[in-house]
């Protein structure tokens, strides 16, 4: 058994020497590659799931790699919200992957070998994030993950791709360097450290930091581009360019995780929710994310093409986090964190069906899916599961971020929010719900290729047409893990109890 | 209206100083011509080498000769010590033998040294005068030591503070600045008086002047060979011809230059 | 033939510059003067001669390769003397080192003649190579084009 | 002779004796390797030279065994000391680098001549760095220029061009060095001395107009040198159209040494007494540096060139060393000595990349490094690699420089600075993310005056750069060296001008 202390810094290069084996192996033996891949995968699960039992027994392993800058090293410690962002990780990961290959066989596409290869770069990086020990270490690993996916997005290599690459980069560059580097330095140069410390640091200088509190806090919430806060969401519309493994990989593995994650992070251990609630720096950001809701709920709506729907969806569902973070309350907090959980595999579910959809019938608007359902049980079904978890209707994992956001809410006597959460389902219901409803209830429209059988007023078992086994499989095991999650709510809650302050 | 005049006319260096200068400059930015530029370049250069020997330059004055007598030589030594190294008076009288070996070190040395490394830049070198006809004195250390205490004693105390009987002490050259100037000549013929004995220039600017002539006599061969290659290749020295003729080369070339690639680029 | 005034008196002046030049040279160690100014006149003498009798005829006395060979020569001269002293334990021109034990600094006297030897060198091989560089490149430009 | 001694010399005797040498050797291979031998001796002295200044502080050397303030002064300080390790480190992977892209870019028969002024190039720089004389920094100044000016001009080969930029560059650089030299006449008559650490000691409480006059002249005069916005017109073609190999070093070095010499004028010659050293902080090197992050960045946006991109963003990190520095602060001066080093990295590697495009395409036109990660994987990382840490991307010298220079901003209380900083590197995002899309997404052209051959540049020349840029990645990991020894540095010359340490 290796220590959990160990496991850390093994978390950490063993995707990089996958993606040496990957590259060593390159197109010569595609099989074998992708064994390199899943096997990288099914190890750096296991060392995760280490690190997130030592975890849960109390302990914080830790780890110091080099002193970069003195009093600043690139250190790794683990804490709840690490191990558990990790876990989360480097688990679906192994899915996207073995999705990955079906996706991408599936398709035929080229440069397959430089895509696993950026793959394993980046999720090294979201070990990285998950165990920073401090902000520094955390914005390191960030930018990584960052340049990493920028050949994933732009995989393609047209115009198109060109073009959302170059949005991509830009705003996740310009919001990183130009909000959140100056943000830290600043937050360094006034408390002389960067470490994350349980309570935050910056309550032992609030003299100095209460007067531009809410400024540093409008820094982090926007200089994290990667949690898509509105304005800087157009960078993950934008994205979708990418074949679906990246936007799932994007929306639900690691980038927009990583995004929310280091908003949390930010919020509980740098400002600490005492602080933050003293001050009241979140409040306007809290607003910002509650508009962030609505607007892109609303957005989504107006969607056509499955994806960007999808995605203005995450850049609704990822202001819960941002705004679990702002509300300041215990409850909040608690929300935020089960919410990357929750929207992580209702997400990943959503987006690896319009993935399946795409491989099998080549369809990606909404308006075109009426009807496929009779064709495509299986995937609809998973994709009916998903979409109730993002909705957070029971039994499904995202009920749970709902209620604890709306109490805390309620402790924060922001009944306004409770009404924002409201109104943000039921436009949930409207746009994702009615998906799987118009595949399975509504006929094809008159005009356009119709798969065969998608006529047919009942579910014909031999006319199905699903995607291969690859694409299929993935999104039901994430549908179930959903699941599953409503019922292990509370092994979760135990879990991340340390972060609210409780023991 | 006497004053202004003075001012004026004591200065008069600086005005012929500021004169050449300008016009170099002015020449420099105003020709189109390259060779012109040069020669404004060297007006230019050469203003600031007729500044830094009229700070050098003293009343009644005369080079700076091995004149016989050790005796006077130390004398010379002395003077030139607190004038050409400036020191102040503490400096000088503080450690004067060893001040007095210092000084033939800055005179030769400098001129060596700063000749040393232009040479190599054109394999030129100045010619360190003074180096030979210094090499006996270290031995009249004591002496010199002796002369400048005398010196040093008889100054007017009243108006000399340590820095103006420095600078005062070497001739008197404006080293006193504005602000002293009236103090540092008062005190200069105090000193005259009290030594009775030959007076020269501060050689040291001259020293570094000869260095600066050569990286001047560098620079003006770099450019007229470049103005020559210029010449060659663009078949004129006009500033404004050889802009029209790089326009030229430039978007003729470059329209399609860039059409070119976009079709090569498949953009 | 209508530069005969002209040679002859170049030829009469010729060897009285260059010695002049030594003059210069040499008692650069007690008065003014030096290498610097001593390789000046020295180039003079060969600068005058280029323009009585061309330039061609004085590449013959002095060749350009000969020049560089003496560019070289002169500053090694200089800077190795430099080193010399180094070698002795001294500083880099700390000429006390050449007769360390001299009373009245003779290390001085020898040091500074062959510094300014090498300085001498240099320099009127180097005035003398851009003489030749300006005057000897081809005038493939017509006069009235300057 | 003892070595240890004789070790602040060494750095000027070397070179300077090897250079005339090269003149005599015959064409080809050989002036190369002596070069290249000379050049990494001289590194190697200068490593043990900063290993003596960190372990026992700082030494004075004596020219001629006579003392100062009389003698020339070799005065090697931890300031000093990391200068000289930067250019002679530089020069020591230039000159490798240089021999195939001299083969192409200069004229065969003046190779001896070339490596013999890169060597007094080199020697100027140092000989700048290392002395404790002031009237002896424009003389190696001027050693450096002049010998600049003719490598520049070889440039003519390919471009005539060339020609005209050194003028240019000469004009400018002889009118920067002759009022360098106003500046010392105005100081020297009002000091009688140009030992600088003795000028330091008789300029105490002269605050007339003299000496601010003679700061004045010295300040902008290195501002010619160095390329001080608005006075950097010169260097983009100088930059431009100069051989590969010569860009690669002045960029990194040249204009380094001059901000060098600015910071020891400032702090080891002025002090913080002057008024007008405060005034110049507020008034000259903070506003220009700002303008020359900004409008120097904005230029290289839009430049079609990938050199002269470059040489523009050349005088917008200038503008950070400037704006470093005028925060008047030890982290400030701090951030300004460590951006000098990781500056002199970042772009060293980034002119050597170009410079294999070069060897290859024949230009530097961005459209000749179109679809170049197909053609040259190894120079297009190599370009990526450098062009971030330029950005400013962690794990990058370039992003210790920022987070220093962003530090420093913070604690001097200019925050608007900061945020000034980073729009500024976002900016190079801009320019270098163009160059960087250029390589990667389009397709290289098939036929046409961009077409090349599938072909990397040969190893003599990739070797060098990638050791710049592993310098690049190692040193932004590892900032003993540059972080610590800039800060000791930054603290002594801070206490030299009686700042609050």
């Amino acid at each position: 058994m290796i220590s959990a202390e160990l496991a850390i810094p093994l978390a950490l290069f063993l995707p990089l020497a996958g993606f040496i084996a990957i590259w060593l192996i390159g197109e010569k033996s595609p099989n074998l590659r992708e064994a390199a891949t899943l096997v990288t995968g099914a190890i750096l699960f296991s060392l995760a799931v280490i690190v997130f039992a030592a975890v849960a027994g109390g302990a914080r392993p830790d780890f110091e790699l080099i002193e970069v800058i003195d009093g600043l090293p690139i250190a790794f410690q683990a804490e709840p919200l690490g191990a558990m962002f990790a876990v989360i990780a480097s688990g679906l990961w192994i899915v996207n992957s073995v999705y990955s290959i079906g996706y991408m066989r599936g398709h035929g596409e080229e440069h397959q070998t430089r895509f696993y290869m950026c793959f394993a770069v980046a999720i090294s990086a979201a070990m990285g994030v998950a165990f920073a020990a401090n902000l520094f270490t955390l914005f390191i690993f960030y930018e990584v993950l960052t340049l990493s996916t920028f050949p994933l997005v732009t995989h393609y290599g047209d115009a198109k791709a060109r073009n959302g690459g170059r949005i991509y980069l830009g705003v996740l560059m310009a919001t990183s360097i130009g909000l959140l580097l100056p943000a830290i330095v600043w937050t360094y140069a006034i408390t002389g450290t960067t470490d994350f410390v349980a309570g935050g640091i910056m309550a032992a200088h609030s003299e100095a930091v209460a007067p531009i509190a809410g400024v540093l806090m409008g820094l982090y919430a926007f200089g994290i581009g990667k949690a898509a806060l509105m304005p800087v969401h157009p960078w993950l519309p934008n994205a979708m360019v990418a074949p679906t493994p990246v936007s799932a990989f994007l929306h639900a593995v690691a980038v927009v995780k990583a995004g929310v994650f280091s908003i949390l992070k930010v919020a509980v251990y740098i400002f600490g929710v005492d602080f933050l609630h003293e001050t009241g720096a979140g409040t306007p950001y809290m607003w910002i994310a509650g508009g962030s809701i609505l607007l892109a709920s609303a957005i989504a709506m107006n969607k056509d093409n499955l994806k960007a729907r999808l995605a203005y969806s995450t850049v609704s569902q990822l202001s819960y986090v941002t705004l679990g973070a702002m509300l300041a309350t215990q409850m909040g907090v608690m929300g935020g964190a089960m919410q990357i959980a929750a929207h992580a595999l209702g997400k990943m579910t959503l987006f690896m069906c319009a993935g399946a959809i795409y491989v099998a019938h080549h369809k990606s608007l909404v308006s075109e899916l009426r009807g496929l359902g009779r064709v495509m049980p299986f995937t609809f079904g998973a994709f009916f599961l998903g979409a109730m978890s993002i909705v957070g209707l029971p039994p499904m994992a995202g009920s749970w971020p709902k209620f604890f956001l709306m109490l805390g809410a309620a402790d924060a006597g922001q009944l306004a929010i409770i009404a924002v959460l409201m109104i943000s389902s039921i436009l949930n219901v409207i746009y994702l719900l009615s998906i799987p409803v118009q595949a399975f209830y509504m006929k094809p429209a008159e005009d356009g290729a119709k798969p065969q059988g998608a006529e047919n007023a009942s579910i014909q078992w031999g006319n199905l047409k699903e995607a291969p086994i690859l694409c299929l499989a993935p999104p039901m095991v994430t549908a179930a893990g959903a699941f599953l999650l409503f019922f292990f709510a509370d092994p979760l809650y135990e879990f991340l109890t340390p972060l609210i302050g409780g023991q | 209206m006497d004053d202004w005049l003075t001012f004026i006319l004591e200065r008069y260096n600086y005005w012929i100083v500021i004169m050449l200068m300008m016009t170099g400059l002015y020449i420099v930015f105003a020709r189109g011509n390259l060779v012109k530029k040069i020669v404004g370049l060297n007006i230019f250069q050469t203003s600031v080498f007729i500044y830094y020997i009229t700070i050098g330059k003293i009343v009644d004055g005369t080079a700076p000769i091995y004149m016989g007598g050790e005796l006077e030589a130390a004398s010379h030594h002395g003077g030139k010590e607190a004038g050409g190294a400036g020191h102040g008076a503490e400096a000088a009288a503080h450690d004067a033998a060893a001040a007095g070996e210092a000084v033939h070190a800055k005179i030769d040395n400098s001129a060596l040294d700063h000749g040393q490394e232009l040479k190599d830049a054109l394999k030129h070198a100045p010619a360190p005068e003074e180096g030979g006809s210094l090499h006996e004195l270290p031995d009249a250390g004591d002496k010199i030591a002796n002369a400048m205490g005398d010196h040093l004693g008889k100054t007017p105390p009243a108006d000399a503070s340590g820095f103006d009987v420095g600078s005062a002490a070497g001739g008197a050259h404006d080293a006193a600045g504005n602000a002293a100037g009236g103090v540092g000549d008062g005190a200069a013929d105090a000193l005259h008086g009290a030594m009775d004995a030959v007076v020269y220039t501060n050689p040291l600017p001259h020293v570094l002047i000869l260095t600066a002539i050569v990286v001047g006599v560098a620079t003006t061969a770099v450019g007229l060979a470049l103005a020559v290659r210029i010449r060659e290749a663009y078949g004129t020295i006009e500033e404004d011809e050889l802009e029209a003729a790089d326009e030229i080369a430039e978007f003729g070339h470059a329209a399609g230059e860039r059409a070119q690639a976009e079709a090569g680029a498949g953009a | 033939m209508e530069h005969l005034i002209l040679r002859v008196t170049t030829k009469l002046m010729f060897a009285p510059i260059i010695l002049f030049a030594f003059y210069v040279q040499f008692h650069g160690d007690y008065g003014p003067g030096g290498g610097f100014q001593a390789g000046v006149i020295f180039a003079v003498a060969f600068i005058l001669h280029a323009f009585c009798f061309g330039l061609d005829e004085t590449k013959k006395v002095l060749p350009q390769k000969a020049l560089i060979v003496m560019m070289v020569i002169g500053f090694l001269f200089y800077a190795g003397t430099g080193v010399v002293t180094m070698l002795l334990g001294a500083n880099f021109l700390g000429y006390d080192a050449l007769v360390p034990e001299s009373t009245h600094h003779a290390g001085q006297h020898y040091g500074i003649l062959l510094v300014e030897w090498g300085v001498g060198t240099a320099v009127a091989s180097t005035m003398l190579t851009i003489f030749y560089h300006f005057a000897g490149r081809e005038p493939d430009i017509d006069q009235e084009d300057w | 002779m003892n070595l240890i001694a004789q070790l602040p010399v060494l750095p000027i005797i070397i070179p300077i004796v090897a250079a005339p040498i090269t003149l005599l050797l015959p064409k080809g291979r050989v002036p190369h390797l002596w070069a290249c031998l000379f050049s990494w001796l001289t590194f190697a002295a200068c490593i043990a030279l900063f290993a003596e200044v960190s372990s026992t502080g700082p030494i004075s050397y004596h020219l001629g065994d006579w003392a100062p303030p009389i003698g020339i002064e070799y005065y090697i300080d931890l300031a000093n000391a990391l200068v000289l390790l930067l250019v002679s480190g530089i020069a020591a992977v230039v000159f490798p680098y240089a021999y195939r892209s001299v083969q192409l870019e200069v004229d065969e028969r003046q190779t001896p001549l070339f490596y013999g002024a890169l060597l007094i190039c080199m020697t100027g720089l140092l000989g700048v760095t290392i002395t404790g004389d002031a009237f002896n920094v424009f003389v190696f100044l001027e050693i450096s220029s002049l010998s600049g000016y003719a490598l520049i001009a070889m440039g003519a080969r390919r471009d005539r061009r060339a020609l005209t930029a050194a003028f240019n560059y000469l004009v400018m650089g002889t009118i920067g060095a002759t009022f360098f030299v106003i500046g010392l006449g105005l100081l020297y008559q009002a000091t009688g001395t140009l030992n600088m650490a003795d000028l330091a000691d008789r300029l105490i409480g002269q605050d007339n107009r003299m000496v601010e006059a003679g700061f004045a002249f010295i300040l902008v005069g290195m501002g010619l040198k160095l390329a001080m916005f608005p006075m950097h017109l010169w260097l983009p073609n100088a930059y431009t159209y100069a051989p590969s190999a010569v860009t690669a070093f002045m960029a990194a070095t040249a204009t380094k040494v001059a901000v060098y010499v600015i910071i020891r004028f400032i702090f080891s010659v002025f002090n913080f007494d002057f008024a007008f050293i405060g005034a110049a902080f507020t008034y000259v090197l903070l506003p220009l540096g700002l303008a020359g992050m900004f409008v120097a960045s904005f230029v290289a946006l839009f430049q079609e060139d990938v050199k002269r991109m470059l040489a523009y963003s050349s005088v917008a990190q200038i503008g950070y060393m400037l704006l470093g520095l005028s925060f008047a602060t030890v982290e400030g001066l701090t951030a300004t000595l460590v951006h000098i080093f990781n500056h002199a990295l970042m772009k060293g590697a980034l002119f050597m990349a170009v410079g294999c495009v070069v060897l290859r395409a024949g230009s530097h036109s961005i459209y000749a490094f179109a679809g170049l990660s197909k053609r040259m994987p190894v120079t297009t990382w190599a370009f990526l690699i450098s062009g971030l840490s330029l950005i400013g991307v962690p794990l990058t010298v370039g992003f210790i420089s920022k987070w220093y220079l962003l530090q420093a901003a913070f604690e001097a209380g200019h925050w608007y600075a900061g945020f000034l900083i980073v729009a500024s590197s976002l900016i190079a995002l801009a320019y270098v993310g163009r160059v960087a899309e250029v390589m990667l997404l389009r397709e290289p052209a098939e036929d046409g005056k961009y077409a090349m051959p599938k072909e990397e540049a040969p190893l003599s020349m990739l070797i060098p750069m990638w050791v710049l840029v592993a310098a690049n990645i190692y040193f932004g990991v590892r900032t003993d060296l540059t972080g610590g020894i800039a800060q000791r540095a930054a603290e002594t010359l801070m206490s030299m001008a009686g700042g609050a340490p």
